[in-house]
């Protein structure tokens, strides 16, 4: 130990009690929670969920890819005949084991899986991370529907400059995926979208309307969530 | 009711019984904590006798420091032998039973102090001492002015002495530790 | 008020309890306290002796101060040594370690 | 006084000043963690507790203290019982005792001993006893481990220390605590002595086991060190006592380096509890700046660099009062 070692570490001490001391005066950057609505970044993944029109209609076409896209298989869907068509009638994902990889949504040819932005999935048991389709679907009324005297799209899908670049804006293929482009009504809220317009997809137990009332309580408190989800 | 006498009693019949346990404990780790007990009543005895700096000197040195190093040697020595120290008595219905039992290990301690005592108690008994009390006055003052004038020379030699062994303590851990 | 003869007989009661100790255990370091309990006995005795026979004059305490220094010293070096011994006999019973070389 | 005869009340004065020492520790525990979840929060821009007792969480210790007297004293099978049950009692008393020669005010010390300085330094000495007793009585590695490291620890940087005060003595002529706070009237003690002074603050957070020097909580390597089987109240008196130390020893070091009680304006005991809770302030400060050190280098640190030290202002000290 040398006294040139000393000095150095003397000085080296008080540098750090001093950069420690300078931090104590400024201001606290804490998030204050619960008390005060939360932000999310930009681009940030949630959940993956159900694109559900305002008519009460799934886009999805249960084509499966989602389910083999899924690298831990926590995407389960039961598949029901209509009109000799093959078409959705359970969907089930377990958030609790979701990576968050977005690879559902890309592999998904009829943009009908979106990601919301939603993260206060918090609870005691494993059983409420299973969300089934109504779940989701009410999840994108929260994130997507538009609100009071705003004209939307549907089908909305996050678009994000950090993820999925020109997802949403690109025209979803196939014959099918048309129709439902064209069925994409324009609407305000409130107006209400009306009756379930067409055929109501069998298993879409929860009409639009209560699915809106349901989630429009929620909606105010979530002002900062939700506008981080549609900020792009 | 003569405080004085009953503070001596409890703070003799504490000292025993932890000198008792010092040597009698089968594990040594109790002994050395049973001793600093002990140290700590003769600390109180020094307190009685006014001797109040030889008491603080007595917690410091003897409690803080050798009852310290003491427990350092156990922990340092192989803990294997310390276990097994002198054989662990068992059987016996109680610890007391297996105590008096045990003549080595309960009742000889015993015997021996309270020998010794006799034996010294005769021998104070043919001396005529006066029974005068202890004056009231704290010795630390004295004390110190005499450790630094009439004793001085062995005070400087308790320095020396203690110098050699703190010198001669390193060269052996040294040595040992090749 | 206590007597001189209640320290002296505590001191010898104590002072025999050390002795005992120092003679009929086999661990180093447990005669080890029991030299510290002898001096202990000494201390007190020396202390009362003081006290009471010479008020004012502290000769005894001095005495005491110096033995609470020797054993301090005998302490260290003497548990350096049973360390040591420890270290490369494996044993700290004295009556084992009864070979001055190896 | 009062119509009380003399030896009931000298018995009252100590009974009454046992209590406020007690509580004072017990009150000084809560104050002290909450401070140190405030000073900590601060250091990394948080706000610290501020939920209970909003809104600036003055009830959280308090609250905690509730959880640990309600929670389930769990004892070992394998513990050494009594060992186990009384080693958290020794370093609470230890602490307790070092307040007894600490002056609050003019004429307000507990007991006036004559070697006050003498006091602190002897009964600091036997809390490594409790925490040694702790270690060995709890028959866990990591406990054992923890209580010889700190006992080792603290042994190395009693003897720095008590060179530091026997300087501050030197200095005042005096080892009692009153004579030593009224040496310095015009001048404290840390401008006459600031070396003693940096070496009885160092020290003294390894005594009281303070980060960088915490051996005996050191999480991260020792899990929780010599306190590692306790729970409950058990617990708490650990950290009683290790919240006590800190405040004792910044304590001892107000009245000897910072002149204790004295102050213009402020009653006494005011003074003495800034000072005190500055210079713990300080030690917070530290520890959250400051990572722990190893424990080889605490030890070299102690011995080849902060004795010798003292050592060495100690001479200069006798040389300078031997010219003057």
């Amino acid at each position: 130990m040398k006294v040139a070692d000393i000095g150095k570490a003397a000085v080296n001490i008080a540098k750090g009690l001093g950069v420690t001391f300078g931090e104590q005066l400024k201001k606290p950057i804490t998030n204050f929670y619960p008390d005060t609505p939360a932000t999310v970044k930009d681009g940030y993944r949630g959940v993956p969920v159900l694109v559900q029109l305002p008519t009460g209609e799934f886009t999805c076409t249960a084509c499966m890819a989602c389910v083999r896209a899924c690298p831990i298989g926590i995407i389960q869907l039961d598949t029901v005949m209509v009109d000799r068509k093959r078409a959705m009638d359970e969907f089930r994902l377990e958030v609790g084991r979701c990576l968050q990889c977005n690879l559902c949504v890309e592999s998904c040819n009829f943009d009908a899986l979106v990601m919301a932005p939603e993260f206060e999935l918090a609870s005691y048991t494993r059983e409420p991370l299973v969300l089934y389709k109504n779940d989701l679907a009410k999840l994108y009324a929260k994130y997507f529907w538009p609100k009071e005297g705003e004209e939307h799209h549907f089908p909305a899908r996050v678009t994000s400059k950090h993820h999925a670049p020109g997802a949403g804006t690109g025209t979803p293929r196939g014959p099918r995926a048309a129709k439902i482009a064209q069925t994409g009504v324009t609407l305000t809220p409130g107006g209400g979208g009306g009756e379930p317009a067409g055929k109501t997809p069998v298993g879409a137990s929860v009409p639009a309307e209560s699915a809106r009332e349901a989630t429009g309580t929620t909606r105010p408190q979530d002002t900062g969530a939700q506008k981080a989800g549609e900020g792009a | 009711m003569n405080w004085q006498l009953v503070t001596f009693y409890i703070l003799g019949l504490v000292i025993l019984y932890a000198a008792y346990r010092v040597v009698t404990s089968a594990v040594i780790t109790h002994a050395a904590l049973w001793l600093a007990v002990a140290l700590v009543g003769v600390a109180g005895i020094y307190l009685q006798l006014q001797a109040e700096f030889l008491a603080i000197i007595q917690v410091l040195i003897y409690v803080g420091a050798i009852v310290t190093i003491i427990i350092f040697a156990i922990m340092l020595s192989p803990l294997r032998e310390i276990k097994t120290e002198e054989k662990d008595r068992r059987g016996g219905a109680t610890r007391m039973g297996r105590a008096v039992a045990s003549v080595e290990w309960g009742l000889a301690p015993v015997a021996a102090g309270l020998l010794f005592a006799l034996g010294m108690t005769w021998a104070y008994s043919r001396q005529a001492w006066p029974v005068g009390s202890v004056p009231p006055g704290l010795i630390t003052e004295p004390l110190g002015k005499s450790l630094m004038t009439t004793y001085l020379l062995p005070f400087e030699v308790a320095s020396v002495l203690l110098l050699v062994a703190m010198v001669g303590a390193i060269v052996l851990a040294i040595r040992g530790q090749k | 008020m206590v007597s001189l003869h209640g320290y002296l007989v505590l001191a010898a009661f104590l002072f025999g309890l050390g002795l005992y100790g120092a003679l009929a255990r086999t661990n180093a370091i447990r005669i080890l306290m029991a030299i510290e309990l002898m001096l202990n006995a000494v201390n007190i005795n020396l202390v009362a002796f003081a006290q009471y026979l010479t008020p004012g004059l502290v000769t005894g305490a001095v005495f005491a101060v110096f033995v609470i220094t020797v054993a301090a010293a005998e302490a260290a070096v003497g548990l350096a040594i049973v360390l040591l011994v420890a270290r490369q006999r494996g044993v700290i019973e004295v009556d084992k370690i009864n070979l001055m070389k190896w | 006084m009062f119509g009380i005869p003399e030896p009931w009340w000298s018995v009252i004065r100590a009974v009454v000043w046992a209590l406020f020492i007690i509580i004072f520790l017990a009150v000084n525990a809560i104050v002290a963690v909450w401070l140190e979840r405030k000073v900590s929060g601060r250091i990394q821009r948080r706000i610290g507790p501020q939920r209970v007792g909003r809104p600036i969480g003055w009830a959280q210790t308090i609250a905690d203290v509730f959880k640990l007297l309600v929670k389930e004293d769990v004892r070992a099978e394998a513990t050494d019982k009594w060992v186990f049950l009384l080693a958290p009692a020794i370093p609470f008393a230890a602490i307790t005792l070092m307040f007894l020669v600490v002056p609050w005010g003019k004429n307000l010390i507990p007991l006036n001993l004559n070697i006050g300085l003498l006091f602190v330094v002897a009964v600091t000495s036997f809390e490594v006893l409790g925490l040694f007793m702790a270690g060995w009585g709890s028959n866990n590695k990591w406990a054992l481990l923890g209580a010889m490291r700190t006992a080792a620890a603290m042994i190395s940087y009693e003897l720095p220390m008590v060179l530091a005060i026997l300087a501050v003595g030197m200095t005042a002529g005096s080892l009692n605590m009153n004579d030593v706070v009224n040496a310095q009237s015009r001048v404290p003690f840390i401008l006459i002595q600031p070396v003693a002074f940096l070496i009885y603050y160092i020290a003294s957070l390894a005594e009281a086991n303070r980060t960088p020097f915490d051996f005996t909580e050191a999480e991260s390597e020792l899990v929780a060190g010599a306190n590692i089987e306790y729970s409950g109240l058990r617990w708490a008196f650990f950290f009683l006592a290790e919240y006590g130390s800190l405040v004792g020893t910044s304590a001892i070091a107000a009245t000897l380096f910072l002149g204790g009680w004295r102050g213009p304006i402020l009653p006494g005991p005011v003074w003495f509890l800034i000072k005190t809770y500055l210079l713990v302030y300080v030690a917070m400060w530290i520890r959250w700046t400051l990572p722990r050190v190893r424990i080889d280098q605490l030890l070299d640190f102690g011995w080849k660099f902060l004795l010798p030290l003292a050592l060495a202002d100690i001479a200069v000290t006798g040389i300078v009062l031997a010219l003057l």
